[in-house]
C-alpha cells in the first residue's frame, strides 16, 4: 500500500464498520458448516481493509454478512455495526435503508451483477429509488451521469441508455462502482471485484478504487485472494482462514514480517515475478542442450477459424502465429482472454481444426489431416484441462480414469497391470493409492488437477500440454501443483505448453515464453529475456499491470506504470 | 401424450431452463458468441422461413402415407353399405387405386401449384376450413391462454417468493393437479357445476342457437365470435359468446396454467438467485420490486420461448377440449377428418399447424429479442 | 339408408331452420323469456342432432345427416305421408304417379310449382335431377339406388318417363323418396358436377317445405318456410326451425333438459333417454326405427365354412342356427339398450309389411327366450364339436358405444352353456369395412339402415348373391323370391313372397337379426307434432312449439 | 479462489464414503431431500407404490373380473348404486367399478412400462447418436423430430394406434398400440432433450479429455456421454409415464382405446361415463377420473421432487429452519 491514506484524516469517531465476534453457520447436506468463526473486524473511515484467505476460509461470507446478503440457509449471530447499526437479525426496511446508503458491494462476476435486461441508468436509478422515492427520471439519470463520470465511462450522458452487454468487462466493473458511489456509500464491500478480469484491466480499477478512496473518503473492504492485489491496494490486511482472522496488521507489516505460519506459507506460494525464472535455473549445458533439441511442435503462419453461422465470415482465433516447441522444453503461452492461447493449445491437439498455415505435432502435419492418423499421435500427447471439476467423468472412479488411457491404447494389458500402473502414478502424483477407488467429486481441486496430471502421464507422452492447470486453484495449492509439475518434468522429460494468464506463473515454469495478443504472438524468447526485457509494448504493459506482492515494490512499480501508460487508461 | 397437455410438464422445458438465464459462455467457442451481434434481420427471417419448408414437406409426406396406409376416404363413409365391387368401382373413379406413390405425386404436384383442394368427406375448400377452424380454435386458445396466464404467472411468482413453505407447496400440487386431471374430467365436473348444477352457464358450444341467429345478419363476419359480437355492440350477445367461452378457456387454462405456474416458478427462483437481484438488494431495493421488476423480465426470456411452444401446440392441440365443449376447432376436426381418412383435409390442417408452430417459433424470438436487450439479429 | 351409424362424439354442425324476425310474428307461441342464451327462446323451433351433414347436392352424398336437411328443402315426386302407418309412397310434387307400361314408370307433376328462387319447376327439373345423379355417379353419392333406371323423357311440361330396366319394379316409387329423389333446379345445378354448398344456398334452388336463408358451414343454416310449397307435407307449422349439431350427445342431452334447443333427435344415449324419461321438463317420444342391427355370417370361413378345413354345410348350419338358439335378444336390449332399441325376430323390422317372428319361432324357447338345450341338440345332431371356437368381430366406433355391451352380453350368452368359445375382437371402422369383404371375420355385427322404407331394401341388399355382405352365401331359390317380389305388383302376394323369403333365410341363418332400433326424439313440454312414422324421417314441418 | 463464495464445500474433506445403494437415482434423492420437498417425494411415492402394487395383485384386490357382469348367475344390473356389494357401483354396461379401477391399473402400468421402455431406448439411442455425430444425420433427425412435434400429438397416436394395431383393439394389441403410439410422440422429445444434453456434454472437458486420449466413438458415447446424459432421465421417465396415463385416457375417451372385453380402461370409462354424470350417476365417472388424477399425480410429484433435487437451485436447502426449532439458541448462547 502506498502512503497511509492521506486525503482523509481517520478521526476518533466511530468506526465504518464493526464486526464482533461473527458467527455464521450453514447448513447443507453434509450438515452444518461453520463458515465464520467469531470474526472482529473494524474499518475506519478512508480506510481499505483486504481480507485474504483460499476458499473455504470464510471471507467472502464474512464480507455479504455485512450486507445481510446471506442466504436462507445461513444462521449469522454477533453483532455488525455499519455507522452504529447492528446488521445481524436487522430486516426488511431497517435493513434496505442501509443497504447502499451506508454500504454498498461490488461483485466478483461484474457481467453477472448487472442486469441484463434493463439499461444501465435504470438499474442506477433502482437504488436511488429505493432510498428516495419522490426522485424524478431527470434525477435520476443526472446522478448516473455524474456517477458515471466519476468513474470514468466516457461519453455517460449517452451511455447510460446502454444495456449492460455493450460494455466491457472492466467497464461493468466501473459501472457497479458508480452505483456504490451514486448512492454515496460510504463503504463498499468488494468482492473480488478483479478475480474475472484480464490483468491489465485489473490494474485499472484498483487505480479507480483507489482513487475513489482518495477523493471520496470511502472505506473499502477488498476481498481477495490474490496477495498482489493487496500489496497494490490495501492499508490493512485481515487473513481468514478456516472462518477465522488468524492475523491482522498494516499491510506493509504483514508482507515485511507476517506472524503466522499460515500468513508466512501463503505468502511464500505466491509467484513472483522475476523471482525464479525456470530458464535462469537451468545450467547452461541444459539450456543449450535445449537449444538444439529437435522441435516436437512446429508452427508456422498457423491460423485457426471458428466458422460463422449463417454466412457470417468466419471468426478468426489464430492469425498466422509461428512458434515452436522443443523435445524437453517447457513453452508457457501467455496472453489475456480472447487471445487465442488455448485455441492454440487445442489444434495442438488435434481438437480444432487448422485452417491455414503449417502446424506440425510430432512430425504429422496436423493440416487436413484424418482423424485416423491423429490416434496413434494422441497416445504420444498429454492433455491437463483448466478445470479439474469438469474434466473427469463424473461416474468412473479415479482409477477408472487414470486408465482410460491405457484401455484405450494398450489393450494388451491386464487389469491387474493397468491397477499397478494406476497407482505407480498416483504415488508419482503424491497421492495415496487408496484414492483410486474414490470419485472425482470427493476429491478437492488440487487434488483432481493432480489426478489430471497422472491421466496425461500414463502413457508417458513426449508432449504435454496444460491449458490453465492451476487458474481454479488457491494459491497454495497453485504452488504445490506447480512444484509437482516441474518436478515431473524434470524427471520425465517431457516436452511441454504450458498456458496461462498469469506471467508470473508461467515464468517459474517455462523455458521459452510466447505473449499472444489477439490471435498474434507479438513476442517470444527465454523467460527473462521477455520479463526483463520486452520489446512490444503489449508485453510491457502487461508486465507492468501484474501486481507484485510486496507492497513497496508494488508501490514502485505502481509509479513507473504511470509514467509508462498515464494515471488511469 | 394428449395434446392439450402437449408440453406438459416438458421435459425439455424443464432443462432447458435450468441453463437459461445463465450469463455470457465461456470464450472458449467464440462462435457462440459471434451468434449474438451483427448480422441482417431481413436474413434472419428469410433462413428462418426457408427451414419451414422441409418441416412442412416432411409433414406432408408422413401425413399422407400414414393416412393412406389406414384406408381411404370411401370406404370409411359407405364401406358398411356397398358391395366390394361397387366400393372398388367407386376407389377407382375417385382414383384411390393408383399406386400410392402416384397418388402422392400428384397431391404434391397440386399443393406446388398453391392448389390444397377441397376435403372430400364435405367439400369444403381447405382454406375456408383452416380460417373457420382456425378462427374457433384460435378464439379458444386465446381465452386460454389468458386464464392460464392469469393463473401461472402471478401464482409462479408467489409461490417463487414463498418457495418451500407451505404457500409454495399448495401453489404446486395446484399446478400439478391442473395436469395431472385429464381435461374430460375437469371438464366434466365443470359441467355438473356450473351447467346443471347452477345453470349459470351453457353447457357447450360457442354461441347459442339465437345469437348465432343475430350474428348471421353481419357482413362479412370474421371467423372471431367475440370481435363480431363487438362490431355488433349489442351486450347480451357479447354476454352470450363470453358465457360459452368460460368453461372452456378454464379448463384450457387449469391444464396450462399449471404448466406456466410450473415454469414461472422455476425461472423465477434461478433469477432470484441471480448475483444481479443481489446486488440490487445489495442496493436497498425492496424484496417485492426485487420480484416484480428485477427478476421477473430476465426469468420472463426462457419462460417466452417455452409459453410460446406451448401456445403453438396448443391451436392444433386443443382436441380434448374442443371435442369436450363442442368447440369447432382445428384440432376437433383433424380428429374428425382422420376418422373419414379425408387425408386431403387433414393434410391441409396439418401444414397449416406446422406454419403456425415455425412461425411462433419465430416470434417468440422475436418477443425474446425485445425483452432481451442482448439478443440482436 | 346408410349403415345406421350413430357416431356418437362426432362433430357439430349447426343447421337451423330458422326465420327472419318478419316471420316471427306468424308464429303461435313466441314466448321469449325464459332460456337465457338458449336457441329456444323464440319462434325459432331448434331441433337438435349429433348427424352430421356432407354435402346439400343430392348428387354428392349419401349419409344419414345430409339427407335430413334435403328433406326439409327438396321437394321428392313420392313421398311418404306424415304419419303414414304402412310408409307407402304418396305423390309428393307429383299430381300422379303410375306405372304405365311394366318398363315406364309415368308421374304428372303439380301445376305451377316453382323453386324457392322463383323458377318454375317442370319436368325438364325432373329429368335434370335424375340424369346428373347417373351423369355424376359421385363415389360419393346415391346414385347407386338408381341403377334399375335406364333413362328418364320428357313428355311435356308437367310429365315425366322413367324408363326402367326391369320391368314393373315395386321399389321404384320408394327409390324416389330416397336420397336419390330430390328434384333440383336446372337452372342452378350443373348437369355433370357437384354443386358447392354456398352455390346452393345463393340459387335457393329449393322444393321442399323450407328454404335455407344463409348457411355458414357447420355453425348455422337458417331456413324459412317456402310459401309456394305444395308438396305432400303441407305449409309447415312453423316458419323458421333450425338445427343445432352436437359431437357430443351428452351436450345435446343437456341442452334440451336446459332449453336450450326445443328437440333432440338422432342419438341419445340409453343412459340419457332413461334419465329424460324421468325428466318432466321433457317428453320422450318413441317411433318405429328402420334402424337394424345384426351379426353376419361369412359362409367360407364360419365354423365348417366352405374355406375352412373341415368344410361341412350342415355342421356350419348347425353352428349358425346354434347361435340363434342361444341368442337372448330382449335380454340385451333392456340390460345393454335400456328398451331403446328392441329385439328383432326377422329381416324385416317391425312396422313394415312382411315383418315376421322367424326368430322366435324357428330358434331359441319359441317365445324369444334362448334354448341351450335345443342348441346342444342342434350341435350334436350335427356331430358338431363342443364347445364350438366362434370368432366374433364388432366395431366400437361406428355404431354407437354400447356396441362394446352388445357383445360382451352376446359372448356371455353363447358361452353361458359351454356350447361356444367366442373370441371377441374389436375394429376401428375403416379398418373393419375393409376386412369384412375380405373374408376375414367368420362372424361380425353390422348395422343398416335403409335407403327407403320398403321391405324389400332389408333383402336385397343382403341376400341376393352379390350382396354387399360378401359373405358368400348363395341361395338359387331366396334370389329367385328376391327378383320376383320386385315386380310382383299384387300387394299381398308380395308380402306372402317376403315371408316365405325371410322363412328360407332363417333356416340358412345367413345374417342373425338382434335388434330394431326405435326412433327417439326428446322435446321441451309445450313442443308438439313430432311425428315418427315408418318413413324413418323427421319433418320439421309438422311441429310447433 | 474463484469457488462460488457463499457455499463452502467440504471438497477437501472426502472422508465419509456412502454405501452404492445410496447412490441409486431415487434412494440419493430420497437421502438428500427434506422438509416438505421430501414430504412431496414421499407422497409422489406413496401413490406410485399403491399403483404398482394394484397393478400386480390386481387378481387379488378386484371383487370380480374387469369384464364381469354377474356373480353366481345373478347379474349385477346396470348403474346400481355404490352398496356393500359393489362399493364404487356399477357400470352402464352392469360392471363392478371398483373392479374395473382395480384391473384398469395394470392396463395402466403395462403401457407405461412398455412406452417408456420403448421410447427410452428410441429416443436415447438416436439423441445420443445424433447429438455425438452432428452433421447432416444430426440436422435430418432434428428435421425429423421438429416436423413430428408440430403434429398435434393426441391426433399422432390415434393414427399410429389404427396404424399398428390395424384398429384391433384387444388387450395386448391395444395395450402395444397405446404404448408405441406414445412412443412415437415421445421419441422426438426424448431425443431433443437427450441430444441437447450430449451437445452439451460434447463441449464438457472430460469429453474433450477422453477425445484427447484418443477413446473411439463408441466408447465415448458408451461410457463418458450416455451415463452422464442420463442425468435426467429420472425425471423425464416420470413426466413420461404421467403422459402415458394421458394419453392412454385420452385415447380411450375418443373411443380409440381398448374395449372393455378386452381389458380395463379408465379413458374408456369415463368415455361412458359422461352421459351417467348428467343423468345424476356420479360414481361411474368418478372413480376412474380419480384414479387417473391420482396416478398421474403420484408419478408427476416423484417427477417434479427429482427435478428439484436435481437442480441446485430449486432444492430445498431449508434444514436449518427445521433444526432452530431443536437447537436454535445453540449458537447464540454460545455467543453470549
Amino acid at each position: 500500500m502506498s502512503a497511509p491514506s492521506p486525503a482523509i484524516d481517520p478521526g476518533p469517531a466511530e468506526p465504518r464498520l464493526r464486526i464482533e465476534d461473527l458467527d455464521v453457520r450453514f447448513a447443507t447436506d453434509g450438515g452444518q458448516v461453520h463458515a465464520v468463526d467469531g470474526v472482529s473486524l473494524t474499518v475506519e473511515p478512508g480506510e481499505i481493509l483486504a481480507v485474504v484467505g483460499e476458499s473455504g476460509s470464510g471471507k467472502s461470507v464474512t464480507a455479504r454478512s455485512v450486507l445481510g446478503l446471506l442466504p436462507e440457509t445461513a444462521e449469522a449471530s454477533g453483532s455488525i455495526l455499519v455507522t452504529g447499526t447492528d446488521v445481524v437479525g436487522l430486516s426488511g426496511k431497517r435493513l434496505r435503508t442501509l443497504r447502499g446508503e451506508d454500504v454498498s458491494m461490488v461483485f466478483q462476476e461484474p457481467s453477472s451483477a448487472l442486469n441484463p435486461v434493463f439499461p444501465i441508468w435504470w438499474q442506477m436509478g433502482e437504488g436511488l429509488r429505493a432510498h428516495d422515492p419522490k426522485i424524478t427520471k431527470k434525477q435520476i439519470r443526472a446522478k448516473a451521469i455524474e456517477a458515471l463520470t466519476a468513474v470514468g465511462i466516457p461519453d455517460p450522458a449517452e451511455r447510460i441508455d446502454r444495456y449492460p452487454h455493450e460494455f466491457s468487462g472492466g467497464q461493468k466493473q466501473r459501472i457497479m462502482i458508480a452505483m456504490a458511489l451514486a448512492l454515496g456509500a460510504e463503504l463498499i464491500v468488494a468482492d473480488e471485484p478483479t478475480t474475472a478480469l484480464d490483468v491489465t484491466v485489473q490494474a485499472e480499477i484498483l487505480a479507480l478504487l483507489r482513487d475513489i478512496r482518495d477523493r471520496f473518503g470511502t472505506s473499502i473492504i477488498l476481498i481477495t485472494h490474490n496477495m498482489g492485489v493487496v500489496a497494490d491496494l490495501a492499508d490493512t490486511v485481515a487473513v481468514m482462514r478456516s472462518g477465522k482472522v488468524i492475523e491482522r496488521a498494516p499491510v506493509r507489516e504483514l508482507f515485511a514480517s507476517p506472524q503466522q505460519e499460515y500468513t508466512r506459507e501463503l505468502l511464500a506460494a505466491v509467484p513472483h515475478l522475476g523471482r525464479r525464472s525456470a530458464w535462469s535455473t537451468l545450467e547452461p549445458a541444459q539450456q543449450q542442450a535445449l537449444e538444439v533439441a529437435a522441435p516436437v511442435v512446429e508452427a508456422q503462419g498457423l491460423v485457426i477459424e471458428y466458422p460463422g453461422r449463417l454466412g457470417r465470415p468466419a471468426f478468426r482465433a489464430v492469425k498466422g502465429v509461428d512458434l515452436s516447441i522443443r523435445a524437453g522444453e517447457v513453452y508457457g503461452l501467455v496472453g489475456e482472454s480472447g487471445s487465442g492461447k488455448t485455441t492454440i493449445g487445442r489444434a495442438i491437439a488435434g481438437l480444432e481444426r487448422t485452417a491455414g498455415g503449417s502446424l506440425r505435432v510430432l512430425g504429422t502435419e496436423m493440416r487436413g489431416v484424418k482423424e485416423r492418423d491423429v490416434k496413434p499421435l494422441r497416445r504420444r500427447i498429454g492433455f491437463v484441462f483448466q478445470d479439474p471439476a469438469t474434466s473427469f467423468n463424473p461416474h468412473l472412479t479415479i482409477g477408472e480414469c487414470i486408465a482410460e488411457p491405457l484401455v484405450v491404447h494398450a489393450r494388451d494389458l491386464s487389469a491387474r497391470e493397468r491397477t499397478a500402473k494406476v497407482e505407480e502414478l498416483l504415488e508419482a502424483v503424491e497421492l495415496p493409492g487408496a484414492y483410486r477407488g474414490r470419485y472425482p467429486h470427493e476429491l478437492s481441486g488440487g487434488q483432481r488437477q493432480r489426478v489430471s496430471l497422472a491421466r496425461a502421464l500414463v502413457l508417458g507422452p513426449e508432449l504435454l500440454i496444460a491449458d490453465e492447470p492451476t487458474s481454479a486453484l488457491d494459491v497454495s495449492v497453485q504452488a504445490t501443483v506447480l512444484d509437482l509439475f516441474r518436478r515431473l518434468q524434470e524427471e520425465l522429460g517431457f516436452a511441454a505448453l504450458f498456458i496461462s494468464h498469469d506471467l508470473a506463473v508461467v515464468d517459474t515454469l517455462a523455458h521459452r515464453i510466447g505473449v499472444l495478443l489477439r490471435g498474434e504472438l507479438v513476442e517470444s524468447g527465454h523467460g527473462p529475456e521477455v520479463l526483463q526485457d520486452p520489446q512490444h509494448p503489449y508485453t510491457r504493459r502487461l508486465i507492468a499491470s501484474l501486481p507484485v506482492p510486496d507492497p513497496v515494490e508494488q508501490a514502485r512499480r505502481r509509479e513507473a506504470y504511470a509514467e509508462q501508460f498515464g494515471a488511469r487508461d | 401424450m394428449s395434446p392439450d397437455r402437449s408440453s406438459g410438464p416438458d421435459p425439455e422445458g424443464a432443462t432447458t431452463q435450468v441453463a437459461a438465464p445463465s450469463g455470457e459462455d465461456a470464450p472458449s467457442t467464440p462462435a457462440r458468441r459471434e451468434k449474438r451481434t451483427g448480422g441482417g434481420l431481413g436474413r434472419y427471417i428469410l433462413v428462418r422461413f426457408l427451414l419451414i419448408i422441409p418441416t412442412v414437406f416432411i409433414l406432408m409426406t408422413v401425413v399422407f402415407f400414414l393416412m393412406r396406409i389406414t384406408g381411404d376416404p370411401i370406404t370409411a363413409a359407405l364401406g358398411g353399405r356397398l358391395t366390394p365391387d361397387q366400393l372398388a368401382e367407386r376407389r377407382a373413379e375417385a382414383g384411390y387405386d393408383r399406386p400410392l406413390f402416384i397418388q402422392y405425386l400428384d397431391y404434391l404436384g397440386g399443393v406446388l401449384r398453391g392448389d390444397f383442394g377441397t376435403t372430400y368427406s364435405d367439400r369444403q375448400p381447405v382454406s375456408r376450413i383452416l380460417l373457420e377452424y382456425g378462427g374457433a380454435t384460435a378464439e379458444l386458445v386465446l381465452y386460454g391462454v389468458i386464464v392460464a396466464l392469469l393463473i401461472g404467472v402471478p401464482l409462479g411468482m408467489i409461490a417463487a417468493r414463498v418457495r418451500d413453505r407451505w404457500g409454495d407447496l399448495a401453489l404446486r400440487v395446484f399446478a400439478i393437479l391442473g395436469y395431472a386431471t385429464p381435461v374430460f374430467f375437469v371438464g366434466l365436473l365443470l359441467k355438473l357445476v356450473f351447467s346443471v348444477g347452477l345453470g349459470w352457464l351453457p353447457v357447450a358450444g360457442r354461441i347459442s342457437t339465437r345469437g348465432e341467429l343475430t350474428m348471421g345478419t353481419i357482413l362479412n363476419p370474421s371467423p372471431f365470435y367475440l370481435l363480431d359480437a363487438l362490431r355488433l355492440g349489442d351486450l347480451s350477445l357479447l354476454w352470450d359468446v363470453l358465457s360459452h367461452a368460460i368453461l372452456p378457456a378454464i379448463a384450457l387454462g387449469l391444464l396450462t396454467g399449471g404448466i406456466f405456474l410450473r415454469l414461472v416458478r422455476t425461472n423465477m427462483i434461478g433469477t432470484l438467485e441471480m448475483p444481479y437481484v443481489d446486488s440490487a438488494r445489495s442496493r436497498g431495493v425492496a424484496e417485492g420490486r426485487l420480484t416484480t421488476r428485477h427478476a421477473l423480465r430476465p426469468a420472463l426470456i426462457p419462460i417466452i420461448t417455452v409459453m410460446g411452444m406451448q401456445i403453438a401446440m396448443m391451436l392444433g392441440g386443443a382436441v380434448l377440449t374442443e371435442t369436450t365443449f363442442e368447440w369447432n376447432g382445428l384440432g376437433f376436426m383433424l380428429a374428425e377428418y382422420m376418422a373419414a381418412r379425408d387425408y386431403v383435409a387433414v393434410q391441409g390442417i396439418v401444414m397449416m399447424l406446422a406454419v403456425i408452430v415455425a412461425v411462433s417459433n419465430f416470434v417468440v424470438d422475436v418477443i425474446a429479442a425485445l425483452i432481451d436487450p442482448r439478443v440482436r439479429y | 339408408m346408410f349403415d345406421a351409424a350413430l357416431t356418437p362424439r362426432r362433430r357439430t354442425v349447426l343447421l337451423s331452420l330458422a326465420g327472419a324476425p318478419v316471420l316471427l310474428t306468424a308464429c303461435a307461441q313466441t314466448t321469449g323469456g325464459g332460456s337465457g342464451g338458449g336457441g329456444g327462446g323464440d319462434g325459432t323451433l331448434t331441433i337438435g342432432t349429433t348427424d352430421k351433414v356432407t354435402a346439400l347436392d343430392p348428387a354428392a352424398a349419401y349419409d344419414n345427416g345430409s339427407f335430413a336437411v334435403w328433406t326439409q328443402v327438396y321437394g321428392h315426386l313420392m313421398n311418404t305421408e306424415i304419419g303414414s302407418e304402412d310408409g307407402v309412397p304418396q305423390p309428393d310434387l307429383a299430381a300422379s304417379a303410375e306405372f304405365t307400361s311394366p318398363t315406364v314408370y309415368t308421374v304428372t307433376l303439380k301445376e305451377n310449382l316453382t323453386f324457392a328462387n322463383g323458377n318454375e319447376l317442370t319436368s325438364e327439373d325432373v329429368k335434370h335431377s335424375f340424369d346428373r345423379q347417373l351423369a355424376i355417379a359421385d363415389p360419393n353419392g346415391p346414385s347407386s339406388l338408381l341403377a334399375n333406371l335406364e333413362s328418364v323423357e320428357v313428355v311435356d311440361e308437367l310429365t315425366v318417363e322413367f324408363h326402367l330396366i326391369e320391368g314393373d319394379d315395386q321399389t321404384f316409387p320408394y327409390v324416389l323418396c330416397s336420397p336419390a329423389g330430390p328434384i333440383v333446379d336446372a337452372d342452378v345445378f350443373p348437369a355433370d358436377a357437384v354443386l358447392s354448398d354456398d352455390e346452393i344456398v345463393e340459387g335457393t334452388p329449393f322444393s321442399g317445405p323450407y328454404s335455407i336463408t344463409s348457411w355458414s358451414l357447420n355453425e348455422l343454416v337458417a331456413l324459412e318456410a317456402f310459401e309456394n310449397y305444395q308438396g305432400i307435407y303441407g305449409a309447415p307449422e312453423s316458419t323458421s326451425a333450425s338445427l343445432s349439431y352436437y359431437s357430443d350427445q351428452n351436450n345435446m342431452k343437456l341442452d334440451v333438459q336446459q332449453g336450450n334447443i326445443d328437440v333432440a333427435y338422432r342419438s341419445l344415449s340409453p343412459t340419457d333417454i332413461a334419465d329424460l324419461q324421468e325428466d318432466d321438463a321433457v317428453e320422450v317420444h318413441e317411433g318405429p326405427g328402420g334402424e337394424i342391427r345384426y351379426i353376419v355370417f361369412n359362409f367360407a370361413t364360419n365354423p365348417y365354412g366352405t374355406d375352412t378345413e373341415e368344410a361341412d354345410e350342415a355342421k356350419a348350419r348347425a353352428v349358425r342356427q346354434a347361435v340363434a338358439d342361444l341368442i337372448d335378444r330382449q335380454a340385451i336390449a333392456t340390460s345393454v339398450y335400456n328398451d331403446t332399441y328392441t329385439p328383432l325376430y326377422s329381416y324385416i323390422p317391425e312396422g313394415l309389411p312382411g315383418s315376421g317372428t322367424q326368430f322366435q319361432d324357428m330358434y331359441g324357447d319359441g317365445s324369444g327366450g334362448p334354448d341351450p338345450d335345443r342348441a346342444r341338440g342342434r350341435l350334436e345332431d350335427a356331430e358338431v364339436e363342443i364347445p364350438v371356437q366362434l370368432s366374433l368381430q364388432y366395431n366400437p366406433d361406428h355404431y354407437g358405444s354400447s356396441s362394446g355391451d352388445e357383445y360382451a352380453a352376446v359372448k356371455e350368452q353363447l358361452e353361458a352353456d359351454g356350447l361356444f368359445e367366442v373370441d371377441l375382437q374389436s375394429t376401428e371402422w375403416v379398418q373393419y369395412s375393409e376386412d369384412r369383404v375380405a373374408d376375414v371375420y367368420p362372424a361380425y355385427q353390422l348395422g343398416w339402415f335403409p335407403d327407403y322404407s320398403d321391405a324389400d331394401n332389408y333383402l336385397a341388399p343382403f341376400f341376393i348373391k352379390d350382396n354387399f355382405l360378401a359373405n358368400h352365401y348363395d341361395n338359387a331359390s331366396v334370389q329367385e323370391l328376391i327378383a320376383s317380389q320386385r315386380s310382383e305388383t299384387d300387394t299381398a302376394a308380395r308380402e306372402q313372397m317376403f315371408v316365405d323369403i325371410q322363412d328360407l333365410v332363417a333356416e340358412d341363418v345367413s345374417t342373425l337379426p338382434l335388434l330394431q332400433g326405435s326412433q327417439i326424439a326428446v322435446s321441451t313440454t309445450g313442443v308438439e307434432g313430432i311425428t315418427l312414422d315408418s318413413s324413418f324421417k323427421l319433418r320439421l314441418g309438422s311441429i310447433s312449439k | 479462489m474463484t469457488a462460488s463464495p457463499d457455499t463452502p464445500t467440504a471438497a477437501g474433506t472426502p472422508e465419509r464414503r456412502e454405501p452404492r445403494w445410496h447412490r441409486l437415482p431415487v434412494v440419493s434423492h430420497l437421502r438428500r431431500s427434506v422438509g416438505l420437498q421430501r414430504g412431496m417425494l414421499v407422497a409422489g411415492l406413496v401413490l406410485v407404490a399403491l399403483l404398482l402394487l394394484t397393478a400386480l395383485l390386481a387378481p387379488l384386490l378386484a371383487p370380480y373380473g374387469y369384464a364381469q357382469s354377474g356373480a353366481d348367475g345373478v347379474r349385477f344390473g346396470t348403474q346400481q348404486p355404490p352398496s356393500a356389494a359393489h362399493p364404487f357401483g356399477t357400470t352402464v354396461a352392469g360392471y363392478d367399478v371398483l373392479s374395473r379401477v382395480i384391473w384398469g391399473t395394470r392396463t395402466a402400468v403395462a403401457v407405461m412400462v412398455c412406452a417408456v421402455v420403448a421410447s427410452l431406448f428410441l429416443g436415447v439411442l438416436l439423441g445420443l447418436v445424433s447429438g455425438y455425430l452432428g452433421g447432416w444425420v444430426d440436422r435430418i433427425l432434428v428435421m425429423l423430430a421438429d416436423a413430428i412435434y408440430a403434429f398435434p400429438s393426441l391426433l399422432l397416436a390415434i393414427v399410429m394406434s389404427i396404424v399398428i394395431s390395424g384398429g384391433q383393439s384387444n388387450a395386448w394389441g391395444g395395450i402395444l398400440a397405446a404404448a408405441i403410439s406414445i412412443t412415437v410422440v415421445f421419441v422426438p422429445q426424448y431425443f431433443r432433450v437427450i441430444r441437447a444434453e450430449v451437445v452439451r456434454l460434447k463441449a464438457e472437458p472430460f469429453v474433450e479429455a477422453a477425445t484427447v486420449i484418443g477413446t473411439g466413438h463408441r466408447r465415448v458415447m458408451g461410457t463418458h456421454l450416455l451415463r452422464n446424459a442420463t442425468r435426467t432421465l429420472p425425471l423425464i421417465f416420470t413426466l413420461n409415464c404421467s403422459e402415458a396415463i394421458l394419453t392412454l385416457a385420452a385415447l380411450g375417451f375418443l373411443g380409440f382405446g381398448i374395449e372393455p372385453s378386452s381389458a380395463a380402461e379408465w379413458g374408456y370409462d369415463l368415455n361412458r361415463a359422461m352421459a351417467d354424470a348428467t343423468s345424476g350417476i356420479w360414481w361411474t365417472g368418478m372413480f376412474p377420473g380419480l384414479a387417473i388424477v391420482l396416478s398421474v399425480l403420484g408419478v408427476t410429484l416423484v417427477g417434479e421432487s427429482l427435478n428439484d433435487l436435481n437442480d441446485p437451485r430449486l432444492r430445498t436447502r431449508r434444514r436449518p429452519r427445521r433444526r432452530r426449532r431443536g437447537e436454535a439458541e445453540t449458537p447464540r448462547t454460545v455467543n453470549a
